[in-house]
């Protein structure tokens, strides 16, 4: 799951996967690779261990922007809205694809809805996490690729929405 | 002792009154605007009086609507907070001749110390030195000759002025002739009005006040210093009691002074008389006095061991204060940091938004005055202090570090806050050495905000997937659209959980 | 000054400690049960380490497995806060050979203290009053001759005893033949012991301590008194200095006897020095020396000045104590209410289950010590102390008013707590007169909680048409349901609020 | 609406409606009659007006326990069991009635489903708040009488639940 947050100055890129024992995320963030853990999330407070050590961390999402709390400093961060859960592999800008293995828990549209941007189309499971696929703008559902309950692998293509005129 | 108390004001203030008032087993009417329905000082009241449109003249400065509150629910007292109407003369006439009591001072000692410069002619008839300065200038002689015996640096400014224009520092006498000539032609320019006067240019300034206290019978005390002199666009952000600037003996001399300063005016209840010292010289001047309790009081109040609010409530309601000066002193080491919802990055410019998160620092020896919670909203129409955080600590360095900690756990998204400002200023070398003066943080405190770390981006990451454990602002719960905003107590403004 | 120190506790003592450490710019690690996984004490904490199963022995009272911890994270220093190993020495021992420091005294003046009797013989020595008593007695006129020495009323109770079994309070010397022999067979049967003993009983004793403080460097002090009389089941749940039974003189000779107390086992760090008072004549005893932090002690903190836990650290890392006893002073009026998950009603027993709403009151002068939030679990394994309020006010009756206020302000749903009883308690005409005996609560205080008010009924109502609005238990949303409960780290453990 | 609340030592009825003015509520316990508004409520706290009184109260749904908080002090109540939403007036014991005016937002089951006693049915809301109509014991879904968005009046039968052996 590729990630860019602006802050005041620049962009900045994060890969955020499930590791290889599935226990764990891995984040890459420019030249710096990091096991993680979530330990606990409740009331916009995550409790990570970052590398071993103990990290509390507020998060608030205000639209795009993330209020960031951590070691008693506070950033506001903008969630580049270019990143949708879209893969590069697709030639199909409109299809959207798991951002890492898990299984289906809800489709919220059917074939043929018209959907908004921003609007959630599917919710997977991965590491008892759940991701919201959401719509990156305007347009109608074309095809669905799969249904509640299914697993999905990484990169396996959900959902494809097409403008309103590609009907 | 009263009955019941209206606490004229809003926000922290109004709550700390409140809380002075259940303590003393004093009922509590609040009065609060349309954008306060929901407000903290509502809940916390026993009474609630809508007094009306949010701009502070239609409620919190409408004297006519919240003596008519008053007398609605039978309080027998106003306490005036801080700001609004708690210098305003005439409003203590009101609420006197409405036959009810004026938490503070006489209208006559407000009214006296409302006009600046009559105060300060007062006090240095009364013998207190005010800082040196000549009127009423003609000629380049009579600029001279007033510049002679002031001696020099000195201010040359508009007499008509404020906010620094027609302002010039003047260091030597070679510098003055065009410093009047400009100052004169900026003065005329911004007020009309081209006269001028001369004053002792003081460079490295500390505001030092004293916190003074008086009853109905004569008694009259100082409760020591407080030293205010961080300060951004003339505003106090930090305060600490001990001044790490004054010796005992300078420190009694200035007390007896503002006993002085109080006593020529008759005043009782709690006040504060604010002075410049020279750092350089020791030299004190009468600036002015406030005829209030101040933002500020926590810090005395720690240091002192006495609880302001309510001494306040128990003089206004005749009882003696029991306490001569030799009583008093000072323990420990106390710092207020104001917290104010003001980006510093953008020249301190006020934050307005909804409170999304909040979670204020504990621990022992920290206090939190706030009067805010989350899901508040911050809007332009009111001053942008937040809260106050209050450490009280064995000496200076331990207070230093028991504020770290505490600035450290106060969380607050929604809004941009300085708080991370106050953590680098209160990690400055000039801070620790208690080195800073008034224009310390225009001149010589250049911040900016440390970029993010890299535990940031990793947070902001993992909340995009477990976005329902944080807190997503579209899914706040009592967010209630349609409601009918003018009436508080409707009960379709009630929460709807189910809208989720 | 350390680097990192490992608190081998949990709850509101292991948190308040790591707020000292924070402050001192100490690292923290914390150790915790697998009931603790999501304790407030391993969040607050920089690392953590598991220690094993729930049940104290598999973990707070496991020496190795604590020892281990500190080794493994590098840790330089062990504080055992109160409780658990606190008063083990050898902990202390182990520690040592482990090359790290304990937070404490020696484990020699722990093994001296900890042996009661001995503990009680070698302040006789001393020259500490003691309760009179006699040993090893035989025939009727033993009895006789003991009772007459020591002087009636007093107390014949088993040697081997404890726990009230085999007590008897006599009157005069006709009760006594009656008592000594229905004594002796209750103590034959509980104990399979016919000793006795005879001791002076005091009827109206107060339970006096004084807070004793001392370095590596010859310095100790003593820090006042703690008066702890509101007792039940012979566990203290109210604290205050200063004691209102005590007059000047009377304070300045028990702290002397306290410090010769101390002096006489070599004594350093935080210790407190108990004793008990004859209301009547004001004769003082030694009871016992607890040789580690008091839960009590922020009563102290507030009223000396000092932050205790923060010296154990710095004189633990061999700072000098700076202040002589010239130097210390008490300010004002502290009290602390000790907040149980117990049930008043129903003899004290304690409660367990979920915090559902936890609500801590806040205002100026009030401090809580806690170590829980909602959601957690609160089990039979560990002591049932939910938190500490601490008042700390101008005088004594400001200081009952401050508690009232904070105590009202205190919610708690889920288990049921001690807090209505406590107000009920500081409203008493007996206590607000200072004159509340050890016994007091068992035999004078008969409490039963009020009925419910006409306004919960109300609110119990409107509840039923406001269901999302209130906390409903089935939706919280940090209930996890079949996670890994061995793996605390395991992201599986994770929150998960689409449960929901 | 009729509710029964029991403390250690007896039981309380309390009878809730609207007020004629539809902008409060009027309620019954015992002899006392009062009328209240509800200003707020959020995170478990009820902000009221009593009698003109403002009313801070602290209440938590545990079950069929409620705990209390009201200045200050702490009562658990228990909400009796019998007290489901049913009509005096109805002959049928499981037909269930709306306890005040208002509109269904939700329709959890159909006919036939199988229902476990507390299961939540139907969602009425009336005045801006919302009412579950619970199970009143186990049993199947024998009639519904309503459908979503459906307005309803007082005591109208919104549902029938039977005992399975009864369908």
């Amino acid at each position: 799951m590729k990630l860019v947050f602006n802050d005041n100055t620049s962009a900045h890129s994060v890969d955020l996967s499930a590791s290889a024992s599935g226990k764990s995320y891995r984040v890459r963030i420019a030249d710096r690779t990091t096991e993680l853990s979530l330990l606990n999330a409740e009331n916009g407070r995550l409790e990570m261990l970052v590398d071993g050590r103990h990290v509390s961390a507020y998060v608030t999402v205000d639209g795009e922007k993330r209020w960031v709390t951590v070691n008693g400093r506070t950033a506001v961060l903008t969630k580049a809205s270019g990143v949708t859960h879209k893969t590069a592999a697709s030639d199909h800008p409109g299809q959207l694809t798991a951002p890492m293995p898990g299984q289906v828990r809800a489709v919220n549209v059917s074939v043929g809805d018209m959907v908004t941007k921003g609007q959630t189309l599917l919710v997977v499971e991965a590491m008892k996490m759940e991701i919201r696929v959401q719509a990156p703008r305007d347009g109608v559902v074309k095809r669905l690729f799969v249904k509640e309950g299914q697993p999905v692998e990484r990169e396996q293509v959900l959902i494809e929405i097409v403008e309103t005129s590609e009907r | 002792m009263f009955s019941k108390i209206l606490i004229a004001n809003r926000g922290e203030i109004a709550i700390r009154v409140m809380r002075a008032c259940k303590e003393l087993g004093v009922k509590t009417v609040a009065v609060y605007s349309e954008a306060d329905s929901h407000a903290l000082h509502v809940q916390f009241a026993d009474e609630a009086i809508l007094l009306g449109a949010s701009a502070p003249r239609e409620s919190y400065l409408n004297i006519e609507k919240i003596i008519s509150a008053a007398k609605q629910t039978g309080a027998e007292a106003i306490h005036p907070g801080y700001g609004f109407l708690s210098e305003n003369a005439a409003f203590a006439d009101a609420v006197t001749a409405a036959g009810l009591t004026f938490i503070g001072p006489s209208a006559s000692a407000i009214r006296l110390m409302g006009d600046k410069a009559g105060a300060k002619a007062m006090m240095k008839q009364a013998g207190v030195p005010t800082v040196p300065g000549r009127e009423a200038l003609g000629s380049d002689k009579d600029f001279k000759k007033a510049a002679k015996e002031i001696g020099y640096p000195l201010l040359v400014k508009a007499a008509a002025g404020g906010g620094g224009k027609g302002m010039r520092v003047v260091e030597r006498e070679s510098e003055l002739g065009e410093a009047v000539e400009g100052a004169r032609r900026e003065a005329l320019n911004a007020f009309g009005d081209e006269r001028l006067i001369v004053e002792k240019y003081v460079p490295d300034a500390h505001h030092i006040e004293f916190q003074v206290f008086g009853d109905g019978h004569r008694n009259l005390v100082h409760l020591f210093e407080r030293e205010c002199s961080v300060q951004r666009r003339y505003q106090k952000i930090v305060e600490e009691t001990p001044s790490p600037l004054l010796t005992d003996e300078l420190r009694a001399r200035m007390g007896a002074a503002a006993v002085s300063v109080a006593n020529a005016v008759g005043y009782t209840n709690a006040g504060t008389v604010e002075f410049i010292v020279d750092r350089a010289t020791l030299d004190y001047y009468f600036l002015e006095m406030n005829t209030r309790l101040q933002v500020e009081h926590p810090v005395t109040e720690a240091a002192v061991g006495l609880d302001l609010v309510q001494w306040q409530i128990r003089v206004a309601a005749g009882e003696v204060f029991p306490y001569a000066q030799a009583d008093l002193s000072q323990r420990g080491h106390a710092i207020e940091c104001r917290v104010y919802a003001e980006d510093p990055a953008s020249g301190f410019l006020p934050s307005t938004g909804k409170l999304l998160q909040y979670v204020e620092p504990r621990g022992p020896g920290i206090r939190v005055d706030s009067g805010f919670a989350i899901g508040d909203e911050l809007t332009h129409f009111y001053d942008p202090l937040l809260a106050k955080v209050i450490v009280h600590a064995e000496d200076r360095e331990a207070a230093i570090q028991r504020m770290q900690a505490a600035l450290g756990g106060y969380v607050v998204h929604g809004v941009v806050t300085n708080v991370d400002f106050l953590q680098d200023l209160l990690a400055h070398n000039d801070f620790k050495n208690g080195a800073v003066a008034t224009r310390w943080v225009e001149t010589k405190f250049s911040w900016a905000p440390a970029g993010h770390a890299f535990e940031m981006l990793v947070a902001a990451a993992l909340a995009e997937v477990s976005v329902s454990s944080v807190k997503n602002v579209s899914s706040v719960k009592y967010q209630v659209s349609g409601s009918d905003e003018r009436d508080p107590y409707s009960p379709w403004k009630a929460s709807s959980g189910f809208r989720n």
